[in-house]
């Protein structure tokens, strides 16, 4: 196998190179990709959606059914993860485990036990359990807040600087993924709920491709977001500029649910128990 | 955009991808791949591609990573090669 | 409205998958009518679509109202239509006649099952309705992603071998996604036709021949064209029959319009026949993967992985037929997509009847199925006899034209194995017939001399009457042929070609 | 020579897709290939942005455009003093479906592991061979 995979990946690389001899040179202005689409969306962007941002611009508006699908593609990530590590009816472990939150004591619970009554001073651990680190939890909780108020600027200022839906949306993501790592998966869910990460996900791209629709009724081509304009009062222009801020929006919430329902699944194997 | 850090940086990133694939811990592995996705974002900040290389810190360097992590823990550590 | 049917075909189903999900969390019982409301309308807005191609010739949808190189087209002429409307109403019958599979198999995830389905429906029909080669890659990732989700849902191989799927179904999009760069980096476009445009003066750029290679090696790799076939038996024998019998009948055959679309529309007909000159390779590839294909059928003692056999010697039926470089292979290749869709859905849903009572695909178990199960079977039987290609059939009809092609470009090999994969599905599917209809269901031993008649035992309405429909159409589409031939392909094949 | 230097990004990329390529043919671990997939599919992205490299130009976000609304009154933007932004944005897209692919392939991978209990793929040939 080792033979074979150097062989195809040595034949591979050579059909490349051979096709890259007649390239262009690298970073020549004269090369055709810079001088045949590129000229028109630098030069017009400003002009035809208000947005300096020439990526933001042309992923969201001239490109938009692209970024659509692209957040569709993460969508269906997360409901393939999902369907396929998800365990619904597990068996439970024969003993339970219990850590008295005040304290630190931990307690075991017999199978067919009494459990604790439902008072916030029991929280239940697994056997895999190791006490948290007290710097790693603090600074972790004394820093998610401040990552995620990046991921909304990043978001709510990708017309300007480099930035947009997806790296908000991740951001933010990560930092439920940070409380998840730091505390443990349990504390992360009980934060945002495996059903909210479900709807919030569907809901993301619902906005996206809601968008497009809503310019389709009335009475434009999908995705034309110049028909907002009779439904935001402004004119053609400023709307296109405020249907990128609407589907970027969109884009970020759904980034953000499906990175943490893939993350949870992943990291519990479907069981959500107590994660990394 | 300087092409002395673009060199060195390109020949950094053959490097982690290469220990990437070889080093015979699959935790490893997966770390070297999130400084290989790192070089990569380094390099196409110098490209002048602010956006992809946001992306790139983010969900590359960033969630890749943590996911890589997060499957290593639920399965095994050890491999053959 | 109806101009806004290439948009609806695609957005309707991507909304609706939304919808879906998010009523799996509430009402379980609510996915089903959603899925079938929103396939029926995609259905309904294909089918209307292909109609006012017939009347108007192409259809250009601008998306965003952005002029087609800026931003994303959408390009409708007889090829896309035709097809389209062959890819929403196969998935439109499937999605009926799996239902009650659906339910038995997975009752705990029918809301995000649904949703995966309709998404890779969305994914197949926006590959064939775009006008945009990096619009094609994403649609692709969907259909692929959610593919691998459906497949790796079946029995204990299942995971495995929807890695392995994945594995090279990545490898394979990747290439093509390389080759779009070659080809953006020469030509500075995306849009399909514009390319086309550009393309002409740079016929001996090394660069183009680089991008038409991996292009057509990573399609191939999607397809399972034979050498690169390694992981479709496994993915599609594991995979539940819902799934399977979703994709074994359209991802091939929509990769398939991929590679027609890349040959007459990108590339040009002139390039890949005349120029590169590698046309003949590629019908022989084509001949050793039918042979192939029929021997390893053969060799196989399970119905499932033996009809995913024939699905990879079919691939190289329409793969050869494209490239024989001549109107009637193409017309071949291109009717063989329709038949071969139809074909392929009745089959794999008989083998989703036949599991849903048996729970079993060895040959063994098939043994007196002819009384158990009548209506399954006569629709199987009818199959059966397309797969072979006996007239009235529409198998019949694709075979011709691919044969007539053969005989024009003097190819005697790929008839020769056209002959020969049609006689081999001739045994193998009489093997199965003879088991099934002559040897008694109880076996001898326990029962002894107990000769009662065995009683029907057929699957529920809901999933024969769809079976029906399909049989009655691998029929109906046979004694229509020549009006679709005369009417839809001929315009879809550039005057170019001979 | 002049070659080799002119066009060092292109060649760093073959190498990258190579190397990706080879680990997700020769590899045993099921990982270990998926780590290949990562780095083959980051290799074609590096592909891209070396496409979208201009000489003498800046990052694609126009200066001085934010507060005097849009058209009328900015000055004249040239095309050569930007880079081109379009194989970023197919980028971005290509990253996020990277992800994706990554997440499903990592599920299927622990699925496989809890059937089989190992990653190493011969052990579970020999496995599924044994039955």
């Amino acid at each position: 196998m080792k033979i074979i995979g150097l062989i195809i990946a040595v034949l591979t690389g050579a059909l490349l190179i051979y096709g890259t001899v007649d390239f262009p040179g690298w970073a020549d202005p004269a090369s055709p990709a810079s001088t045949h689409l590129s000229p028109h969306f630098i030069e017009k962007t400003m002009e035809e959606t208000s947005v300096p941002n020439i990526v933001t611009a042309v992923l969201a508006d001239y490109r938009s059914y692209d970024t659509m699908f692209e957040t569709t593609v993460i969508f269906s990530g997360g409901v393939v993860c999902f369907i396929l590590l998800r365990i619904f009816r597990r068996k439970e472990p024969e003993d339970r485990l219990y850590r008295h939150v005040l304290t630190g004591a931990t307690i075991r619970v017999k199978e067919g036990g009494k459990i604790p009554p439902d008072s916030d001073d029991f929280e239940r651990i697994d056997t895999l359990w190791t006490p948290h680190d007290l710097i790693i939890k603090t600074v972790c909780r004394l820093l998610i807040p401040f990552i995620q108020l990046f991921g909304l600027y990043v978001i709510a200022h990708g017309h300007h600087s480099p930035g947009g839906g997806f790296q908000g949306g991740v951001i933010l993501g990560a930092s439920i993924m940070l409380l998840a790592i730091s505390q443990d998966l349990r504390t992360a869910v009980q934060r945002m709920r495996e059903k909210v990460d479900a709807l919030l996900s569907p809901t993301g791209v619902f906005i996206y491709a809601g968008t497009g629709a809503l310019c389709l009724l009335l009475g434009l081509n999908f995705m034309d977001y110049s028909a907002l304009a009779s439904v935001l009062y402004v004119d053609p222009v400023t709307a296109r500029s405020h249907g990128i801020l609407i589907v970027e929006i969109g884009v970020g919430v759904a980034v953000m649910a499906t990175i943490i329902w893939i993350y949870n699944n992943l990291s519990s194997a479907g069981k959500y128990d107590e994660g990394l | 955009m300087i092409w002395q850090l673009d060199l060195a940086i390109l020949t950094l990133v053959v490097i982690a991808g290469i220990g990437a694939i070889t080093v015979k811990d699959l935790l490893g592995a997966a770390i070297l791949f999130g400084a290989y996705s790192f070089m990569m974002c380094l390099l196409w900040s110098i490209m002048g591609a602010v956006d992809v290389s946001f992306t790139e810190a983010s969900v590359g360097a960033g969630a890749s990573t943590v996911f890589f992590v997060a499957a290593v823990f639920r399965t095994t550590r050890r491999t053959k090669d | 409205m109806s101009e806004q049917y290439p948009a609806l075909l695609v957005v309707v189903p991507l909304l609706s998958a939304l919808v879906i999900c998010v009523a799996g969390w509430v009402n379980k019982r609510l996915c089903f009518p959603i899925a079938v409301a929103a396939l029926g309308v995609a259905a309904y807005s294909c089918i209307g679509l292909l109609l006012r191609v017939l009347d108007e010739g192409v259809i250009v949808y601008k998306l965003g109202g952005w002029d087609p190189p800026m931003g994303i087209a959408y390009y409708v002429d007889h090829l896309n239509g035709l097809v389209l409307s062959v890819v929403s109403v196969v998935a439109l019958l499937n999605l009926i006649a799996s239902k009650k599979s659906i339910d038995q198999e997975f009752p705990d995830k029918i809301g995000p099952f649904y949703t995966l389905y309709v998404l890779m429906v969305t994914g197949l029909l926006g590959i064939v309705v775009t006008g945009d080669a990096f619009n094609l890659y994403v649609l692709l990732e969907i259909a692929a992603l959610t593919g691998y989700g459906l497949l790796a849902m079946g029995e204990d191989r299942a995971p495995l071998a929807a890695l392995n799927y994945l594995y090279m179904g990545t490898i394979g999009a990747c290439f093509y996604l390389l080759g779009v760069g070659y080809l953006y980096i020469v030509t500075g476009s995306l849009n399909m036709v514009d390319i086309a445009k550009i393309l002409p003066s740079l016929y001996q750029s090394k660069a183009v021949l680089g991008a038409f290679i991996i292009l057509m090696v990573g399609v191939w790799l999607k397809m399972a064209f034979f050498p690169l076939h390694a992981w479709l038996p496994n993915a599609y024998t594991y995979a539940p029959s819902a799934a399977s019998s979703l994709i074994a009948p359209l991802v091939t055959k929509v990769m398939i319009y991929v590679m027609i679309r890349f040959i007459l529309t990108v590339f040009t007909p002139e390039f890949a026949f005349n120029i590169l000159a590698v046309s003949d390779s590629i019908v022989w590839l084509a001949v050793i993967a039918i042979v192939m294909g029929a021997i390893l059928a053969l060799a196989e003692r399970n119905l499932k992985k033996m009809l995913t056999y024939i699905v990879i010697a079919e691939v190289g039926y329409m793969v050869g037929g494209a490239w024989l470089g001549n109107r009637a292979g193409m017309t071949g290749a291109i009717l063989h997509i329709v038949n071969d869709a139809l074909m392929t859905l009745c089959v794999f849903l008989v083998a989703g009847n036949i599991v849903y009572k048996l729970k079993g695909y060895a040959f063994d178990d098939l043994k007196g199925l002819y009384r158990k199960m009548p209506f399954t079977m006569t629709a199987f039987t009818v199959g059966v006899l397309s797969m072979i290609g006996v007239p009235p059939t529409c198998g019949f009809f694709s075979k011709w034209y691919l044969i007539l092609g053969a005989i024009r470009a003097e190819h005697w090999f790929f008839m020769g194995a056209l002959l020969f994969s049609s006689l081999v599905n001739a045994v193998l599917f009489f093997r199965i017939i003879e088991i099934a209809f002559f040897e008694p269901f109880t076996d001898h031993h326990a029962h002894g001399h107990d000769h009662q008649p065995e009683p029907i035992d057929e699957a529920p309405l809901s999933m024969v009457v769809p079976l029906w429909i399909v049989a009655a159409a691998l029929v109906i589409v046979g004694i229509y042929t020549s009006d679709i031939v005369t009417k839809i392909i001929q315009f879809a094949i550039p005057e170019g070609i001979l | 020579m002049q070659m080799l230097v002119a066009k060092y990004n292109y060649w760093i990329y073959i190498t990258l897709m190579m190397i990706g390529l080879y680990a997700m043919i020769a590899k045993n671990n099921l990982v270990k290939k998926i780590v290949g997939m990562s780095i083959f599919q980051t290799a074609i992205i590096l592909f891209y942005v070396s496409i979208g490299a201009k000489r003498g130009a800046t990052i694609p976000i126009i200066e001085h455009g934010h507060g005097e609304g849009h058209g009328a009154g900015t000055h004249m933007v040239h095309a050569v003093d930007y880079i081109n932004p379009l194989p970023h944005v197919l980028m971005l897209t290509a990253i996020v479906v990277a992800v994706a692919t990554l997440g499903v392939a990592l599920a299927l991978a622990i699925r496989v592991y809890n059937r089989y209990n190992t990653l190493e793929e011969d052990e579970i040939l020999a496995q599924i061979r044994e039955k």
